[in-house]
């Protein structure tokens, strides 16, 4: 459905996309992740046309667009969901949505799907911010796209509202096959909703893959600390197992000659902690999440750790504690740092 | 991005359509002695002291004045609106003369009411009028600046301790920066190239010795001397451009409680505004009406007037569109922005003769409707293309980027978004000029179809003739077609208030 | 009961018709409407296009239409001999026929334009501040005096009659007596001002052109001014109105003859307290008695630039 | 420190804050939560004397404010953060923070604690979001305000800054001494960051506890769904422990006459699966969230319920299994709702 081969985007003289390529197939659902200003935006503002790349090669279907060719936006049958939703604020709910539609019935149609009925009359600057987020999407689907673009869609919606949208697009988008590319700054959202993820980092694609493929097995240090709290022991590479201070884990299949030292990636909820005197640490500091609870936890070492518990676990801020891995699954594995400094 | 906005190429060619009469100038030049003498320095700083201080009047009264219907919670905001912006209707020949009539010895005030009153005349007299007659350019987009602010960011600095009237200072006049520049640029060049104020209150400025020229048939030295006053405006243009505030994305909407104090502050500085720009010229011309009685008037200079002017106001905005949005897209853009400023600051009767010109070398437009309001348009495109790149700039290129990728062609996006939102802006800059086309007298003159008579020329013709009371009449009508024109440019910034209101 | 050579009336001229497009440029008085106005009546077959702008205006559009071969006016109607003379220096003008040269006083006739009114160069004077035999009857004089002076520089009729003096004085001469009057002179914008500000008494006298103070008189009778004249000098110097025909054709010139008729000559100096051009003609009243005008080519008043020089160089202007 | 009574604030004809009462102690950290258009920016505006309240009063410190006395924002020593940031656009960065300030010290020493050194001079439009916030708190917390009004901080930010963020704000609130009420949409950011929170619902306070009280024992149902994912199953009281068709759950210290029908609260991490081939339901779908798994369960009695496991658990979808609680904890317990419809 969408190829991007060698994608480069600049503003001026500044690049905000290097060098990336990626497909999507019919149907799929392509979340993006990244820090402020890595250029996610930039890619999609390419996609949809708003922007000419300034090298490599974009197809959307049958058309082809680089830094010479190009197709305007209204050629190109992609929708765009922009994270401020550029409702047109002269027209109301229902008009908005029927936009260019000559046939109103799929308004009609994403208008009740989306229980907006009752807002059809309502000017976008009086509705509220989920109900605004709703109207965009709703506009872009009416519109049949072939493919869908999403800005950050759920940005500042309260988590309830958010959770229950997030799937309600998902659904809606399966129902109606089209494929999508959906950019978010919240990395469960990234997680949960896209058939693959993409990490982006400064204009470039770290690492593309299947959610859990990322958030295990991450290509780079900064993919593994993007996608939530990380820490990496260091430790020695064993046959089966990685021997670490804090003890062993499993590694996988993955090749490696034994003795090798390595950094294993610990994330909270790898790690457990008991109360023991004897232990290797003390706790520094807890944080009540609602269902979980998570531990600052000073080593003896002088390393600090974060470990996740249970919310019914409950410890008191310089209890001495036992710190484990805990691990059933095999943990990722890097080569050890090198020290920083002059060489 | 590396493709040049579209709007590009005809801001080009209406930029070299508005250069057109200055090139004109130049062969009109051609021969004559370049008078500097001690003399002319000392009227080059009168006109330089009458455009600083009717600039720094307009400034005081017309920023105040946009704060307060802007902000405050005013009763009757719209009334207060259209009355601080109706003196942009009057022709300020007829305000000078008023005001030259009405105060001093013998004057009208003495008459009628037996108060001495100082004479109004000289430097203090010309840039009083013309402060009185100009700071509407300065309300009306310093308005448009201040409507366009984020009103959280007064809210947090009273949260760090700062006062109201200090907030106003530090925070909100710093970034309608640009808003009052704009106006007060328009100011500048309306005092620059403005005849008749400086004449009748006997101050000797540049325009004053090219009128003089001009009727002594040196056209080549008024020509001449119109490109040196041309140096002056380009001075203006480039210290305007300098300033530049950042663009800001709309917010809320501030409103202010005003204290009763402050609120009859406003109210009286708005009043006494109003009195001297508005009401004392119309009394003058009323009194002189009862004694003269209605003669010679016909209505048909009132559709005269209002039908020229509104083919210019319709052709200004659709010329001022691309220029508008070529100058937000880069540096060509507003170096033609720029040059279409030009033709505001020549003297009237210069432009008008350099047009002239022109249209003899266009024989079928020569002495035709149509070249009178090419002249209009050329004129006061400056007045549009301010306006208009106000509200330009307030569509937000996501909208544009949401309607192609929904299938729009530009022209739909155009038409079905863009069109509908920057309309009020629209509006506003043909209102503007609408007043302006329906005042301006030396270019009308010189352009119109023959006997075409419209309001100002009718005015003209009784003021030369020494029957001020006939003027009372149409001068009460040139008012009355503009206050329809005010009322219009208000009720589209009623609804710019409502697409924009966070 | 005359005494030589009488106006036509306007009931023996032919009926104008078919189109005729005047230029008609003019300072002041709204009353050559009545006069348009009563042409058109009388000649219901005429279709009249009147092109109203100041003289200077309309002179300048002529030489520059000229310049481009673009003819659009038949006749040129000016309230200034320099504007004609300025247009017919461009050699656009048609001459005048003799049979029209006859309607008109000997010592206005020109080749290339018809005087139609005059316009006197006056003296008015508050007589509660000035004696009339204190006002002297050179025009040179007042370099000397103390009266308090008003003028108005950048007036049209001020630099003919600068420009006048400077034919009829020499250079040297006019730029002295500009040199003394200058210290005592108050400018204003327009000759209507300096009449007004005598009346009011701000100043003691002034240089004005005859009916400002004439009209000022109609509209309050009891305004303290009085007009005093000076001798063959440029001081009452009498200007010209006048017509230049731009095309032959018989109906401009006979619009002419309407101009110069019993009719329309006496209405102008009724109402408009101009001197009419045609020979026996009544002056308008409230004139003083002995008019002695000095003699001199109208046209050459036209030739402004050297007077604009003088005037900038005294710092007059 | 802060009191508000009974405080009701309108906009025209409409209500926004509704009879709402809360104090706030020296150093205390509250937090607001609610969703959209609850009344949350109202109280803080009012508060900041933004508004005028229609009815109730307010005692910051020693000032009274109430629906006639007013005391204008300059006065009243409270600081805002604006969810829009709400820099001065042409003021620097350095400037923004120290624009009221003669005395520039702290102004430094915020700048620094922040880490906003090297953007010292830079203008607000060409920072990124998270460095926006830091500065508006900068700004806020050098003019020492007697108490800190932060109004959603941290919404629009990457969920790695923000974690990063909240705690900075914390810390530096603490250090400073300084009191505040902080809003936000995020449950998780009100549960962790606040020593005690405040839910609002429609201009009305619900419950306003300590965090793990709001989030264990919830005023109402609402405020049991708003905090998390929240299911209701009917029991039958026994004397320690509450019968459910889950098995058992223990019911704490409640004062209650046996046999009493209730309905028992139960959050996803209350609830576990196990594969099994008799079990009570079968898995519908499943999420992916990073460290946990969230499962759709579909009971053979037809209720649905969510399930929070830990990421290592993997069941496909339509798997047979056994849902049981096994919580540890005391569940809260509700009123049985009772049927809807007409009487
Ligand atoms: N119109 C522009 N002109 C110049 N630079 C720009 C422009 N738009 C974006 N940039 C720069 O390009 C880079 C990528 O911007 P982009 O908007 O694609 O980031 P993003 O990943 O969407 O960030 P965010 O999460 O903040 O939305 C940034 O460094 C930004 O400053
Ligand atoms: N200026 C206003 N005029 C009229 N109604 C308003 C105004 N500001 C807010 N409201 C209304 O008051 C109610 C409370 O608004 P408020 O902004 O306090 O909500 P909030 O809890 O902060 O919501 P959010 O989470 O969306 O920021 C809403 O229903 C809103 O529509
Ligand atoms: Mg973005
Ligand atoms: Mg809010």
């Amino acid at each position: 459905m969408l190829e991007i081969h060698n994608l480069c985007v600049h503003y001026g003289d500044a690049t905000a996309v290097r060098d990336l390529s990626l497909t999507l197939g019919d149907g799929e659902i392509l979340t993006l992740v990244g820090p402020t200003g890595c250029g996610k935006t930039s890619v999609l503002r390419t996609v949809a046309g708003l922007i000419q790349p300034a090298a490599g090669e974009i197809r959307i279907g049958k058309l082809r667009i680089d830094s010479k060719r190009n197709v305007p936006p209204e050629k190109r049958h992609v929708g765009l969901v922009f994270q401020d939703f550029a409702l047109f604020p002269h027209l109301n709910v229902e008009d908005n949505i029927a936009f260019r539609l000559k046939d109103r019935a799929p308004a009609e149609r994403w208008l009740k799907q989306l229980g907006l009925e009752q807002h059809r009359h309502a000017m976008p600057d009086t509705l509220s911010g989920g109900q605004k987020q709703r109207v965009a999407l709703a506009r872009a689907l009416a519109h049949a796209p072939a493919l869908l673009l999403l800005d950050e869609p759920l940005a500042s919606l309260d988590a309830a509202l958010k959770a229950q949208l997030r799937w309600e697009i998902r659904q809606a988008l399966k129902a109606a096959g089209v494929p999508a590319i959906w950019v978010t700054h919240d990395q469960t959202e990234a997680l949960s909703v896209g058939d693959r993820m993409g990490i982006m980092c400064d204009g470039r694609l770290e690492q593309i893959d299947e959610p859990d493929a990322c958030f295990r097995k991450p290509a780079s240090r900064f993919v593994a600390h993007f996608l939530g709290d990380a820490a990496f022991l260091p430790g020695e590479l064993g046959s089966t197992h990685v021997h670490t201070a804090l003890g062993d884990a499993p590694i996988g299949d993955v090749a490696h000659s034994p003795d090798t030292r390595v950094d294993v990636l610990v994330r909270p909820d790898d790690l457990s902690v008991t109360a023991a005197n004897d232990g290797n640490g003390h706790i520094e500091w807890s944080r009540y999440e609602g269902e979980t609870r998570l531990y600052g936890v000073r080593l003896n070492s002088g390393a600090q750790l974060r470990v996740r518990t249970n919310h019914e676990h409950q410890l008191d801020d310089g209890a001495a504690v036992d710190t484990r891995i805990c691990a059933g699954h095999a943990l990722a594995l890097f080569e050890p740092e090198r020290p920083t400094g002059s060489a | 991005m590396t493709r040049q906005p579209w709007s590009y190429v005809p801001a080009a060619l209406i930029a070299a359509a508005a250069l057109a009469p200055v090139l004109v100038l130049v062969y009109m030049s051609i021969g004559a002695d370049l008078l500097f003498d001690g003399r002319t320095f000392e009227i080059v700083l009168n006109t330089v002291l009458l455009a600083v201080l009717t600039v720094t009047g307009a400034v005081l009264i017309g920023v105040p004045l946009a704060v307060v219907t802007t902000y405050a919670d005013l009763p009757f905001r719209r009334v207060w609106v259209a009355l601080l912006a109706a003196p942009l209707a009057i022709p300020s020949y007829l305000g000078a003369f008023a005001f030259f009539a009405a105060f001093g010895p013998g004057g009208e005030i003495e008459t009628l009411t037996g108060i001495a009153t100082p004479r109004a005349e000289g430097l203090i007299g010309a840039s009083l009028v013309m402060t009185l007659y100009t700071y509407p350019f300065v309300l009306v987009s310093t308005r448009a600046a201040l409507q366009s602010l984020d009103a959280n960011v007064v809210d947090a600095a009273r949260t760090l301790g700062l006062t109201l009237p200090a907030a106003m200072f530090r925070i909100v006049l710093p970034r309608a920066a640009n808003g009052i520049a704009a106006g007060a640029l328009l100011v500048a060049l309306y005092t620059l190239s403005d005849f008749a104020t400086p004449a009748i209150m006997h101050l000797d400025t540049f325009t004053r010795m090219i009128y003089v020229d001009y009727h002594a048939f040196g056209l080549d030295s008024a020509a001449l001397m119109s490109l040196q006053l041309l140096a002056l405006v380009v001075i203006v243009l480039f210290f305007e451009s300098r300033i530049r505030v950042r663009r800001e994305r709309p917010g809320r909407v501030l409103q202010l409680p005003l204290s009763r104090a402050v609120n009859s502050t406003a109210f009286a500085l708005a009043g006494v505004v109003v009195l001297a720009a508005i009401v004392l010229p119309v009394a003058v011309f009323g009194a002189w009406l009862v004694r003269e009685g209605v003669v010679g008037f016909e209505p048909r200079y009132a559709l005269n007037s209002a039908y020229a002017a509104l083919l210019a106001a319709l052709g200004a905005v659709i010329v001022a569109l691309p220029v508008a949005y070529a100058a937000s897209a880069g540096w060509f853009g507003r170096l033609c922005e720029r040059i279409t400023y030009l033709g505001f600051g020549i003297p009237g009767i210069v432009m008008g003769t350099a047009l002239l010109y022109l249209g003899l070398r266009l024989p079928l437009l020569y002495q035709t409707l149509a070249l009178l309001v090419l002249a209009y348009i050329l004129r006061f495109l400056p007045l549009a293309v301010g306006a208009v790149r106000s509200s330009t700039e307030r569509v937000e290129n996501n909208l544009v980027g949401a309607a192609r990728s929904l299938g729009a062609t530009p022209g739909e996006v155009f038409r079905r978004v863009s069109l509908p939102l920057i309309l009020p802006g629209i509006v506003a800059a043909a209102a503007l000029v609408f007043l302006e086309a329906m005042r301006e007298l030396p270019a009308t003159l010189l352009l119109r179809p023959t006997g075409f008579d419209t309001l100002a020329t009718y005015l003209w013709r009784v003021y030369e003739a020494g029957h001020l009371g006939r003027g009372a009449v149409p001068a009460l009508a040139l008012v009355l077609v503009s206050g329809v024109a005010l009322v219009l440019m208000l009720s589209g910034e009623a609804r710019r208030r409502r697409l924009t209101a966070g | 009961a005359d005494a030589g050579p009488q106006a036509e009336s306007a009931d023996d001229l032919p009926p104008l018709v078919g189109e005729l497009s005047v230029y008609l440029g003019r300072g002041e008085g709204g009353l050559y409407d009545d006069i348009v106005t009563a042409i058109r009546k009388r000649n219901p077959e005429l279709e009249l296009n009147i092109r109203r702008a100041p003289s200077a205006a309309l002179a300048n559009t002529l030489i520059a239409e000229a310049k481009a071969g673009v003819r659009r006016a038949d006749l040129f109607w000016s309230i200034d001999a320099s504007s004609l003379g300025a247009v017919a220096a461009e050699g656009v003008s048609q001459p005048i026929p003799d049979s029209i040269q006859r309607q008109i006083k000997p010592d206005f006739r020109y080749k290339e334009w018809a005087a139609i009114s005059g316009r006197l160069r006056t003296l008015p004077y508050n007589p509660t501040r000035l004696n009339a035999d204190r006002i002297p009857d050179d025009v040179m004089a007042f370099a000397d005096t103390d009266l308090k002076i008003g003028w108005a520089p950048a007036y049209g009729a001020f630099q003919s009659f600068i420009t006048a003096m400077r034919l009829l004085e020499g250079e040297q001469r006019t730029k002295q007596w500009l040199l003394g009057v200058k210290k005592q002179a108050k400018s204003f914008a327009g000759e209507l001002g300096v009449v007004m500000a005598v009346a009011r008494g701000e100043v003691d006298l002034g240089f004005a052109n005859h009916y400002y103070t004439l009209r000022l008189k109609q509209g309050k009778p009891d305004a303290n001014v009085k007009l005093a004249l000076t001798n063959d000098d440029a001081g009452s110097l009498v200007n010209s109105s006048g017509v230049l025909l731009l095309d032959n054709k018989p109906l401009a010139r006979n619009f002419l003859r309407y101009l110069l008729s019993q009719e329309v000559q006496s209405y102008l100096a009724r109402e408009a307290y101009e001197i009419p051009m045609a020979p026996g003609v009544a002056l308008p009243e409230g004139l003083p008695n002995a008019i002695h005008p000095p003699s001199l080519d109208l046209t050459q008043l036209s030739d402004l630039k050297p007077t604009l020089d003088l005037l900038r160089e005294t710092r007059v202007l």
